[in-house]
C-alpha cells in the first residue's frame, strides 16, 4: 500500500488535514476574535495565510474549519454508508416488491436538484450543522444504495452464496457473513471518494447563505466570506478554497489506492 | 427398500427478461430448462446425471435441495416429500443433503478463512459443541494438514480448495452429497485423488452421492449407475456397465465416440454428431436430438419417441437406437 | 531446412511482491513449415509464458527474457515492439481459449474481420468477400447474411469457429492455438479439431496446439512437447510420447488420465505432492520430490537424453524406462 | 424498444409523483404562515385568508396532493400568486436558458473530458496520467462559484471579452453565445474532471477484457484499440452518467445564475423558496425533477441503443 | 449579424475555431444605434399597479411610465417639483388645487389625461374595497373635487403635511386612467393598460430586463435616452463586476465596498456617495427574558461599540446613528440618551442578578453585511458575559419572525439587527414602532401609549419646530426603554459609468428620465 507514489501522496494529505483538525489551538489565534485593524492582510509570517474581512487570522480559521470539515464529512459519508449498506443490502437481496418501493424511494430522492433539498431543509430546521449533514445524507445516501444493490444482486448469484443457502443458512446469516464482507470493501472506495463532494456541497450551502452559523469557520463560510470581498483581496478566497482542494486531492488518491489493494482482480502477485 | 431419493416428474421453467414483449410478439416467455425428469437414486450408490452445457443437468441438482424452485413434479427424499417445502422447514432437509459445487475457489466465501468455513455448517445448526476439534478431524479426513485452517480461498491451489468443499459438504455427516462437477477445473493427476477421496468417504459414511458432470472417464470408474440428459430430458439411463459396453440412444452412442482416447492413429473417429444443442427457446419437433442425428427417419422429425426398458434398470427413448 | 519456428534456451521470469518468479527455464521447442506440434502441460507448467513470449505480448510486470525465438530466421528475443507488431496478424496468429469473450461485443463480424486486414490494400467489398470465404470454410452456415450480425447472436461454437476464421484469414506461416476446445462440450470439441486439421492441410500453415486435454492432442498433432512447472520435460513424436514415454512426469500423466484405463479402477492414478515454488526452484530435476522413480543422482539437473531420433526427455533414467 | 421507453416513461412518471408529494409534506413542515410570508405583515388578515384559499394551504395535505395532481392533468400548474401569470409560462420562460446553460456546459466537458480520459487510459502509469489525475480531482473540488468569480475577473473586467450579465438579446444567438461562455465555463468545469476520471475508469475496464487482447493479438495499434475498439464500449457507462448529470445539473446552475444574472429555472426555484411563493416551487420542482428523469430515461436508451446486446432483448 | 444563418453545432465550432475572437462581441454590442441607457435593479418586477407595487424595482420603472402631479427633484436637498400638473398649490390647511399641463394624452389611443383620471387614481388609492397595501398613503384624502377636464382640487379629512413628501410624489401618487383600468376590472399587474409618462413599457423579458422606449407623445422636455434597460442583478459583485465591464451604466454598491472605490474609482466609471434614509439598529423583546427586566436592556445599550460594529460591517463608510430619523429631515437628533461605558454595563448586569452572565440569540436576515455586524455585537456582548448565538435568516423566514399571525416565533425572538427603508419624511420612520404594530413590525412588542399619542399628533402638526420637537421626543422614549440601540443610516454608493451623468434624489435613489450624457 505505502509504496505507490499516489497512496502516499494521499495519506499524506489527509495526514496533513487530521493534523491541522488537530492542532488548530496552537497557532496563537482564536478563529473568531475580531481585529478590525488589521484586516484583509497579505500571508506573512505571523499570518501564514493571511487575515479576512474581520481582521481574523486566516489559517487558524482554516485549521478549525478542517474540523468541521472532517466532522461533516466523516458524519454524513458514515450515516449514507450504513444506511445505504443496510437499504442496498435488503433492495437487492429482499423480495421483488421491496426492491422496486425501494429502488422507488432511490430515485425520487436523487431526482430532487439538491440545492431544492438543501433550501427546504434549512428553512425547515434553519441553519445548522445538522442541516448540512441531513442535506449531505439525502443527496449522498441513495447513490451508494443502489450501488450495493446493485452488487447484492450479482452475489446473489454466486456459487458460495448458493452453498450458504444449501446448508441452511437463514437469509440474515447469508447477507451478514457473505454478502457484506464483500462489499465493503467497493464501498469504502466509493464513499471515501465522495468525501470531496460532500464539502464542496457543504461549500455551496454557504455561498447560498443557508451554511452554518456565523463565526463558525466552516471552509464553505470561509470561501463565501472570500467571495464576497473578492476585490478587497484574493487571498480569503484561496484561504478557503486551497484546503479543499488538498482534501479532495487526498481523499480521492487514498480512495484510488485503496480500491487498487482491495480488488483482488486488480492485485499484480504473479 | 424404498430408494434414498425418488425424483417424479419433475418440470424445472425460467421466465426471460420482459415477458410483456415476448407475450406481444407471440414468443415463449419462459424457457422449461428441465422438462420432465424422474429417476431413482439407491442409499450408499453413486448416480451420475451426464450432459453437455444447456442439458438442465445443474440446475435439476440445485431444484432438489430447494435453491431452484419446480413448477411441477415431486421430489421425496427417505420417504418424506421435499419438494414444495419453506426455506424454514427446507432447513432440516439440508442437514441430510449437503451440495458440492462447480468453481473450487469460487464456491468458498472470499473473505473467510478455512477455518470459518468449515465452522459455518456446525454454527448453522448449533452445533458448535468441540468445533476446533470437529474442524481438525475434518481437515484430517480430506487429507489437509492443520495449518491449512488459517489460510483464506485465494491462497488455495484448485486441489486444495477441492478438499475443503468436501470437508465442508461432509461436515454433519449427511446422506446425500450432491456433486456439481466436482472434477471440473483440476488438472487429470488431482482429479484422481478427489475421486478417491470420495470413495473412501462413501465407504466410511455410507454416503450416496449424485453426480453432475460431462466427463464420461470419470462416470466410467465411479458410478453404479448413470443416466445421460439432452434438453431437460434424461434420454437414456442404466447402469454404468451396460451403457458403457451397449449404448442405445444415438446421442448417448455420439457422446462416447466423441471421448477422443489419449491413443495416436487409434480408429479415426467418425463424427456422430452435428451442431450444437439448440436454444431451448426454439425446442426442435418430434425427437429433440433429430437436427444433430445422423440416423434420424422421418418419424423422428415428427413424434416424440417411447420410452422403453430393453432390461431392468435400463431405460431409453429412440425410434432408431443403436 | 531450419525449422520456422526454432527457441533455444527461452527463460521468462516475473517481478512479484514474493520475489522473481522464474515462469520459464531454458525451452528448447520447434515447429517445421506445415507441422503441427502439440503442447501439453498441466495449470502453472508456463505454457501461457511461453505463448505470450513468442507473440511479444508479455505482461508489465515481466522481469528477464533471455535465450532465442527465431522465426523464419528472424530474431523474436529483444525484437522492438513495433515490428513485432507488424508479425502479429500478418504472420503469426492466436486463438485463445474463452470464444464467449474473444470477440468485441458492441462490433459487428464482418466489422470485425475486415479491421483485422487493415494492412492488406483492398476495397470493403473485397475484404468482405474474403470474410465470408473464409465463415464458409470454417462451416458457418449462411455467411453473408451473419456478417451483419453481433457476437452475441452466435453460440459458443460458432464463435470459435469465427476465431478460427479469422485466425487464418492472414494466411499466416504459425497458427498458436491456446486451448482452442478447452470451453467446448465434447461432441463440439470433436468438430472443431477435425476443422483445425482440415484448415491446416488448406492453407498449409504450421500450427502450435496447446492443451491439457491429451485425446485432443493425441488426435490432432504430429510431434509432443510435455512441458512442466516451465520446463520441457520431453518432446518427440505423438507416437513415440503415447506408446513409449520416457519421462517418469509423462508416464504418471498417461496413466492418470482416466480414458486410457480399460478395467473400472477402485482407486484412480494420481500423481501425490504440489507444483513446486518457482520463486526458490529447487535445485536438479524438477520433477525430483514428487517422482517414483528419483534416485541420488536426481539432485543434479538431468541432460537432454536422446532416447531415439527426435526423442528427448529430461531425465536420467530415461533410456532404462521402457514401457511395461 | 418502444415498449421498454413506455415502461419506463410510466416509471418516470412515478418518480416524478413521489418527489412532488415528498415537496409537499416538506412544504406542510416549514413553519410560519406562508400568506404572511407572500403578501408582507401590511396585507389584512381577510386578504390573507382568501389568499390561502386560493394556495388551498388551508386543506389536509392529501387533498392538496390530489387537487394538485388533478390539475396537473390538465396541464394547469396553478397561478403566481404575485404576477398572477400561470405558473406553467412563468417557469417555461426559465427553462430554455438553463437548458441552453448545461447543454453546454455538458457538450464542451465531454469533448474534453472524454478524449482526456481515453488519454490517461492509453498513457496509464505515465507522468501525463498522473498529471490528468491531479488536474481533474482539483476541477471537481473547486466550487462553480469561485471559477465563476475568478472567471468574471479575468475575462470581463480585465480582458473585456465576454459579458458579465444576462443572457444575451433574445434574437441575436452570437450574442446569447457569448453570454454563455463564461456561465458554461463555471458549470461545466467540475464536470471535465469527474467525466475524464470515469471514462478513464471504465476504459481499464475494457482495455483488461479478452477481446482486447485478441486486438492486440492481430497487430492493431495500442491507439486505434483505445479510441475506436475500447471507446465504443467505455462510453456506454459514461452516457448513462451524463443523463443523471444534467438531470442534476440544475443544482450547479443555480450558482452560475445567481454569480452571472442569469434567468433560469434554478434562480426560480431560489427565489421561490424565499418568498414562499409555493405554486412556482411546486411547477419549477416537478418541470425541474421532469427534466431529470427524462434525462435518465433518455441517456438509458441511448445507452441501450449502443450496446447490441441490450438492444436486442428490449 | 442576423444574416449567417448557422446551425448551432457549426457556430460552436466556428467559435471554437476562431478562438472567441473579442472584437467581433464588443463591436456587435456598440452596434445597436440609439442611445440606450443600461440600469440594475435589485430584483426583477412584479406588479405595476400603484396600489400592489411590490417594492423600488416597480418604483424605478412607475416613475417613468406613469406621471403624478409631483415628483422629487434631483439633487441634495429634498424638496417637491411639479410634475405633470402646471400648478399644484396647498390653498388652506386641508385643500390642494391643481391643474394639469396641456397635452398630457394616454398611450394606446385611450385619448387625453383628465383631472377625472386624477380624481380615480387617488380616490381608488384609499378605497378600503381595493384594500391596497399603500391605503395609508391616502388615508386621510376625503375627496377630490373635478372642477374641467384640466383641473381639481384634493380634499383632505385633516391637515397631512406627510403628504408633500410622500403621498403626492412617490408611487401613491402616480395618476392612471379611469377608462383603461376600469376596463381590467379596476386594477393591473405586469401589463399596464394605459401610461403617459416619458417612456413606454415596450417588453418585459421575465427575470432578464425590462425595456421602456421614449414617448412620442410625451410633450415635456425629453429625456436624453431613446431606450431604458432595466436589469435584475441580486448579486451586488455581479453589479460592481458588470458596471466595470460597461455592461450596465447604473448600480448601487454596498456599503462595504465605498472605501475600496473611493480609494480607486471603477474602471470607466465614478462613485458618487450619498446619505441613506434608512435605519438600522439592534432591538430587544421586551417581553422575552431576561430582556424583560430595564436594566438588562441598559446593559446592552452601554454595552455596544457603535463604531466597532460598523468598522465591521461598512469598512467606516457609515456613521453612527442617533436615531431613527436621518439627518437633514424634521426630527433627526444631535445625539442618544445612553452611550458606550462597559463597567455602567456589568453594574447593571450585577443588579439584575444576571452579571454571571446568559446565554441569547440575535436574529438576523443572512446578508454578508448584517453577519458581519452581528459578529461584531456577539464580540461585544462577550465582554459583559453574554454569549450570544447568531441565527441566520433567509428573507421569506425572517421577515415573518415577530409577525404574531404566522406562527410564534415571535415569542422566541430575543436580539434583533434590522433596517427599515424610508420616504422622507419623520413619520415614516416612527409609524412602524406605535403600540398598534405590535406584532406586526413592532417586533420589540414595545408598548409606549405616549409614543402613540405623539406619532398621531406629529403626523398632522403644520408647525415644523414644534413637529420636530415631538419626533425628537419619541426618540428619546425609545431611548429610555432601552429596547433600541440605533447603529447608522448605512450610506448609498452609486456607481455610474463616466459617460453618463445621473439624476438622484438626495438619497441615491435613480430619476431614470432624468439620466443624460456626460458634457
Amino acid at each position: 500500500m505505502l509504496r505507490e507514489p499516489m497512496g502516499l501522496l494521499g495519506i499524506g494529505l489527509v495526514l496533513l488535514i487530521v493534523l491541522g483538525a488537530l492542532f488548530a489551538g496552537l497557532t496563537g489565534y482564536s478563529p473568531s476574535k475580531l481585529a478590525m485593524r488589521d484586516r484583509f492582510l497579505d500571508p506573512s509570517f505571523t499570518h501564514l495565510l493571511g487575515t479576512d474581512h474581520l481582521g481574523r487570522d486566516l489559517f487558524t480559521r482554516v485549521l478549525h474549519g478542517a474540523r468541521i470539515a472532517l466532522g461533516v464529512a466523516f458524519v454524513a459519508t458514515g450515516i449514507s454508508f450504513i444506511g445505504g449498506l443496510i437499504l442496498g443490502m435488503i433492495a437487492g437481496y429482499g423480495p421483488r416488491w421491496l426492491d422496486s418501493l425501494l429502488l422507488l424511494l432511490f430515485d425520487s430522492l436523487r431526482a430532487f436538484p439538491t440545492v431544492m433539498l438543501a433550501l427546504a431543509l434549512v428553512t425547515l430546521t434553519g441553519p445548522s450543522l445538522a442541516a448540512v449533514v441531513l442535506v449531505v445524507v439525502l443527496a449522498t445516501l441513495p447513490g451508494y444504495a443502489r450501488v450495493v444493490r446493485a452488487q447484492t444482486m450479482s452475489l446473489k448469484t454466486t456459487e458460495f452464496v448458493l452453498s450458504a443457502r444449501s446448508l441452511g443458512a437463514p437469509s440474515w446469516r447469508i447477507l451478514a457473513v457473505h454478502i457484506m464482507p464483500n462489499l465493503i470493501g467497493p464501498l469504502v472506495i466509493l464513499v471515501s471518494m465522495d468525501i470531496p463532494v460532500v464539502i464542496t456541497i457543504e461549500a455551496g450551502m454557504s455561498f447560498l447563505g443557508l451554511g452554518v452559523r456565523p463565526p463558525t469557520p466552516s471552509w464553505g463560510a470561509i470561501l463565501n466570506d472570500g467571495y464576497a470581498f473578492i476585490r478587497e483581496s484574493a487571498w480569503p478566497a484561496i484561504a478557503g478554497g486551497l484546503p479543499i482542494i488538498i482534501a479532495t486531492l487526498g481523499f480521492t488518491f487514498l480512495g484510488e489506492t485503496l480500491r487498487d489493494h482491495l480488488d483482488p482482480r486488480l492485485r499484480q502477485d504473479g | 427398500m424404498t430408494p434414498l431419493l425418488e425424483v417424479t416428474d419433475v418440470v424445472i421453467r425460467f421466465p426471460i427478461h420482459n415477458r410483456i414483449a415476448a407475450r406481444l410478439t407471440g414468443q415463449p416467455s419462459s424457457i422449461e430448462a428441465v422438462a420432465g425428469v424422474s429417476f431413482t437414486l439407491e442409499a450408499g450408490s453413486t448416480y451420475a446425471l451426464v450432459g453437455e452445457s444447456g442439458s438442465g443437468k445443474t440446475t435439476l441438482a440445485r431444484a432438489i435441495t430447494g435453491l431452484v424452485p419446480i413448477e411441477s413434479g415431486q421430489v421425496d427424499f427417505a420417504g418424506r416429500t421435499i419438494s414444495g417445502l419453506s426455506e424454514t422447514a427446507l432447513r432440516g432437509v439440508r442437514r441430510e443433503i449437503a451440495m458440492i459445487f462447480q468453481d473450487p475457489i469460487g464456491s468458498l466465501s472470499p473473505r473467510l478463512s478455512v477455518r470459518a468455513i468449515l465452522a459455518e455448517p456446525f454454527k448453522v445448526h448449533g452445533e458448535t459443541a468441540d468445533l476446533d476439534g470437529k474442524i481438525a478431524r475434518l481437515l484430517d479426513d480430506v487429507g489437509l494438514s492443520p495449518h491449512f485452517a488459517q489460510r483464506y480461498p485465494h491462497q488455495l491451489s484448485g486441489g486444495q480448495a477441492r478438499r475443503v468443499s468436501i470437508a465442508r459438504a461432509l461436515a454433519l455427516r449427511p446422506k446425500l452429497v450432491i456433486a456439481d462437477e466436482p472434477t471440473a477445473g483440476l488438472d487429470v493427476s488431482i482429479q484422481g485423488e478427489m475421486l478417491n477421496l470420495m470413495r473412501d468417504l462413501q465407504r466410511k459414511f455410507g454416503t450416496t452421492f449424485l453426480m453432475i458432470t460431462h466427463n464420461l472417464n470419470v462416470v466410467r470408474h465411479v458410478a453404479d449407475r448413470m443416466a445421460v440428459m439432452y434438453l431437460g430430458r434424461i434420454v437414456e439411463e442404466g447402469l454404468t456397465d451396460d451403457i458403457f459396453k451397449a449404448p442405445r440412444h444415438r446421442y448417448t452412442t455420439a457422446l462416447l465416440s466423441a471421448n477422443l482416447k489419449a491413443e495416436p492413429e487409434a480408429a479415426s473417429y467418425v463424427i456422430e454428431a452435428e451442431g450444437e444443442t439448440p436454444s431451448l427457446l426454439n425446442r426442435p419437433k418430434g425427437c429433440e436430438f433429430h437436427p444433430r442425428c445422423l440416423f434420424k427417419r422421418d418419424v423422428c422429425r415428427t413424434d416424440m419417441p417411447e420410452e422403453q426398458m430393453p432390461s431392468t434398470g435400463h431405460r431409453f427413448a429412440c425410434h432408431n437406437p443403436a | 531446412m531450419s525449422p520456422l519456428l526454432d527457441i533455444k534456451g527461452l527463460s521468462v521470469s516475473f517481478r512479484t511482491p514474493r520475489g522473481e518468479l522464474k515462469a520459464l527455464r531454458d525451452v528448447a521447442l520447434h515447429v517445421d513449415e506445415g507441422e503441427i506440434v502439440g503442447i501439453i502441460g498441466e495449470s502453472g507448467c508456463g505454457k501461457s509464458t511461453l505463448i505470450n513470449a513468442i507473440i511479444g505480448l508479455l505482461p508489465a510486470n515481466t522481469g528477464a527474457v533471455s535465450g532465442h525465438i527465431g522465426f523464419d530466421g528472424q530474431e523474436l528475443v529483444g525484437l522492438p515492439a513495433n515490428a513485432m507488431r507488424k508479425l502479429r496478424g500478418e504472420r503469426i496468429t492466436t486463438i485463445f481459449q474463452d470464444p464467449m469473450t474473444a470477440l468485441n461485443p458492441v462490433l459487428t463480424i464482418g466489422a470485425q474481420m475486415t479491421a483485422i486486414q487493415y494492412r492488406r490494400r483492398a476495397s470493403a467489398s473485397e475484404k468482405r468477400r474474403r470474410a465470408i470465404e473464409f465463415l464458409d470454410k470454417v462451416r458457418m452456415p449462411d455467411a453473408a447474411r451473419r456478417l451483419d450480425q453481433y457476437p452475441h447472436q452466435f453460440s459458443g461454437g460458432m464463435r470459435q469457429r469465427i476465431c478460427i476464421a479469422m485466425a487464418l484469414l492472414t494466411e499466416p506461416d504459425l497458427l498458436i492455438a491456446d486451448e482452442p476446445t478447452t470451453a467446448l462440450d465434447a461432441t463440439l470439441e470433436v468438430q472443431v479439431i477435425h476443422l483445425l486439421r482440415e484448415l491446416q492441410r488448406d492453407i498449409g500453415c504450421s500450427v502450435l496446439f496447446i492443451s491439457h486435454h491429451l485425446g485432443a492432442v493425441a488426435e490432432l498433432c504430429g510431434r509432443v512437447a510435455i512441458m512442466y512447472a516451465g520446463e520441457v520435460v520431453e518432446q518427440g513424436t505423438a507416437s513415440d510420447i503415447f506408446r513409449d514415454p520416457r519421462h517418469p512426469y509423462t508416464r504418471k500423466l498417461l496413466e492418470c488420465d482416466p480414458g486410457r484405463i480399460a478395467e473400472r479402477q477402485e482407486i484412480l492414478p494420481t500423481i501425490p505432492g504440489e507444483l513446486p515454488d518457482l520463486v526458490h526452484v529447487p535445485k536438479g530435476c524438477i520433477f525430483r520430490d514428487r517422482c517414483p522413480e528419483r534416485f541420488a543422482l536426481c539432485g543434479e539437473r538431468p541432460p537432454e537424453v536422446t532416447v531415439r531420433p527426435g526423442h528427448q526427455a529430461a531425465c536420467h533414467k530415461a533410456r532404462e524406462l521402457v514401457a511395461s | 424498444m418502444l415498449l421498454y421507453a413506455l415502461k419506463r416513461l410510466g416509471l418516470a412518471l412515478i418518480i416524478t409523483a413521489v418527489a412532488l408529494i415528498l415537496l409537499i409534506s416538506m412544504i406542510q413542515l416549514i413553519p410560519g404562515d406562508p400568506a404572511a410570508v407572500l403578501l408582507g405583515p401590511l396585507a389584512s388578515p381577510e386578504m390573507r385568508e382568501m389568499f390561502r384559499q386560493q394556495m388551498g394551504l388551508d386543506q389536509p395535505a392529501l387533498v392538496q396532493i390530489a387537487r394538485f395532481f388533478g390539475r396537473v392533468l390538465t396541464g394547469d400548474l396553478g397561478t403566481d400568486v404575485l404576477t398572477n401569470r400561470s405558473v406553467l409560462v412563468t417557469v417555461m420562460e426559465q427553462v430554455p436558458f438553463t437548458l441552453a446553460l448545461i447543454f453546454a456546459s455538458i457538450t464542451w466537458s465531454a469533448l474534453i473530458g472524454i478524449p482526456l480520459g481515453c488519454f490517461a487510459a492509453l498513457y496509464r502509469g505515465s507522468l501525463a496520467d498522473r498529471i490528468v489525475g491531479i488536474l481533474s480531482v482539483s476541477s471537481i473540488a473547486l466550487p462553480s462559484f469561485v471559477i465563476a468569480i475568478y472567471g468574471l475577473l479575468l475575462f470581463s473586467v480585465k480582458l473585456g471579452w465576454f459579458p458579465t450579465i444576462g443572457a444575451g438579446d433574445r434574437g441575436d444567438p452570437i450574442d446569447q453565445l457569448y453570454h454563455l461562455v463564461l456561465p458554461s465555463l463555471a458549470v461545466g468545469l467540475g464536470w471535465v474532471g469527474y467525466l475524464a476520471r470515469m471514462v478513464r475508469a471504465s476504459m481499464l475496464e475494457v482495455l483488461s477484457e479478452n477481446h482486447v487482447r485478441m486486438a492486440r493479438a492481430f497487430g492493431l495499434e495500442e491507439r486505434t484499440i483505445t479510441y475506436r475498439y475500447a471507446l465504443k464500449i467505455a462510453i456506454i457507462p459514461t452516457v448513462v452518467l451524463l443523463g443523471m448529470g444534467v438531470g442534476n445539473m440544475i443544482s450547479s446552475a443555480v450558482f452560475a445564475e445567481i454569480v452571472f444574472a442569469r434567468p433560469g429555472v434554478g434562480k426560480l426555484i431560489f427565489d421561490a423558496i424565499s418568498t414562499r411563493n409555493y405554486p412556482v416551487v411546486m411547477g419549477a420542482v416537478m418541470i425541474t425533477t421532469g427534466f431529470y428523469v427524462l434525462c435518465t430515461l433518455i441517456a438509458d436508451l441511448i445507452a441501450a441503443g449502443l450496446d447490441p446486446r441490450v438492444r436486442s432483448t428490449l | 449579424m442576423s444574416g449567417i444563418s448557422l446551425s448551432r453545432r457549426q457556430m460552436l465550432a466556428a467559435l471554437a475555431a476562431a478562438g472567441f475572437s473579442p472584437a467581433l462581441y464588443r463591436s456587435a454590442a456598440l452596434a445597436q444605434g440609439g442611445k440606450v441607457l443600461k440600469v440594475r435593479s435589485y430584483a426583477d418586477i412584479q406588479n405595476l399597479d400603484p396600489a400592489f407595487r411590490k417594492g423600488a424595482p416597480e418604483d424605478d420603472v412607475m416613475r417613468n411610465i406613469f406621471v403624478g402631479l409631483a415628483d422629487m427633484t434631483p439633487g441634495d436637498t429634498w424638496k417637491w417639483r411639479l410634475d405633470a400638473a402646471s400648478k399644484l398649490e396647498q390653498t388652506d390647511a386641508t385643500h390642494i388645487d391643481f391643474t394639469l399641463m396641456d397635452g398630457l394624452v394616454w398611450s394606446d389611443g385611450h385619448g387625453p389625461v383628465t383631472a377625472d383620471d386624477v380624481k380615480f387614481s387617488f380616490e381608488r388609492m384609499a378605497d378600503p374595497k381595493l384594500d391596497s397595501p399603500y391605503k395609508g398613503d391616502w388615508e386621510v384624502l376625503d375627496h377630490v373635487e373635478v372642477k374641467d377636464d384640466k383641473s381639481g382640487t384634493i380634499v383632505l379629512k385633516a391637515p397631512f403635511p406627510p403628504l408633500w413628501n410622500v403621498g403626492l410624489v412617490f408611487g401613491s401618487g402616480k395618476i392612471v386612467s379611469r377608462k383603461a383600468v376600469e376596463a381590467m376590472g379596476g386594477r393591473f399587474d405586469t401589463k399596464p393598460p394605459a401610461q403617459s409618462g416619458r417612456y413606454l413599457l415596450k417588453e418585459w423579458q421575465p427575470k432578464q430586463r425590462v425595456v421602456l422606449a421614449r414617448n412620442p407623445d410625451w410633450k415635456g422636455e425629453a429625456p436624453y435616452f431613446d431606450e431604458i434597460h432595466v436589469i435584475p442583478i441580486e448579486d451586488a459583485k455581479t453589479a460592481e463586476l458588470g458596471l466595470e465591464a460597461g455592461d450596465i451604466d447604473y448600480t448601487w454598491v454596498e456599503a462595504s465596498s465605498i472605501p475600496r472605490f473611493k480609494k480607486t474609482p471603477p474602471k470607466g466609471g465614478k462613485l458618487a456617495v450619498k446619505p441613506s434614509l434608512a435605519y438600522v439598529w439592534l432591538g430587544m423583546n421586551v417581553e422575552a427574558a431576561p430582556f424583560d427586566k430595564l436594566e438588562v436592556r441598559q446593559a446592552v445599550q452601554k454595552a455596544i461599540d457603535v463604531p466597532s460594529v460598523l468598522e465591521a460591517a461598512y469598512f467606516g463608510a457609515a456613521e453612527p446613528a442617533t436615531g431613527i430619523i436621518a439627518p437633514g429631515l424634521i426630527g433627526h437628533r444631535e445625539k442618544t440618551l445612553y452611550s458606550f461605558n462597559l463597567d455602567a454595563a456589568r453594574e447593571l448586569l450585577k443588579k439584575a442578578g444576571l452579571d454571571s452572565g446568559f446565554e441569547c440569540t440575535l436574529s438576523i436576515l443572512n446578508t454578508t453585511e448584517f453577519t458581519s455586524a452581528a459578529q461584531a455585537v456577539q464580540a461585544n456582548l462577550a465582554e459583559i458575559g453574554i454569549t450570544v448565538t447568531i441565527q441566520q435568516y433567509d428573507s421569506g423566514t425572517f421577515w415573518s419572525l415577530g409577525d404574531q399571525k404566522s406562527g410564534d416565533s415571535w415569542k422566541k425572538v430575543q436580539l434583533i439587527i434590522n433596517r427599515f427603508s424610508m420616504q422622507p419624511d419623520p413619520s415614516f420612520a416612527t409609524d412602524w414602532f406605535t403600540p398598534e404594530q405590535i406584532g406586526v413590525w413592532n417586533w420589540e412588542r414595545w408598548n409606549s401609549p405616549e409614543f402613540g399619542e405623539l406619532n398621531k399628533k406629529a403626523k398632522i402638526e403644520l408647525d415644523t419646530q414644534k413637529r420636530n420637537e415631538m419626533y425628537v421626543r419619541m426618540q428619546d422614549l425609545m431611548d429610555e426603554s432601552g429596547a433600541y440601540v440605533f447603529l447608522t443610516h448605512g450610506a448609498v454608493g452609486v456607481c455610474t459609468s463616466d459617460k453618463i451623468e445621473p439624476a438622484l434624489m438626495p438619497n441615491g435613489n435613480p430619476i431614470f428620465h432624468g439620466f443624460k450624457a456626460t458634457a
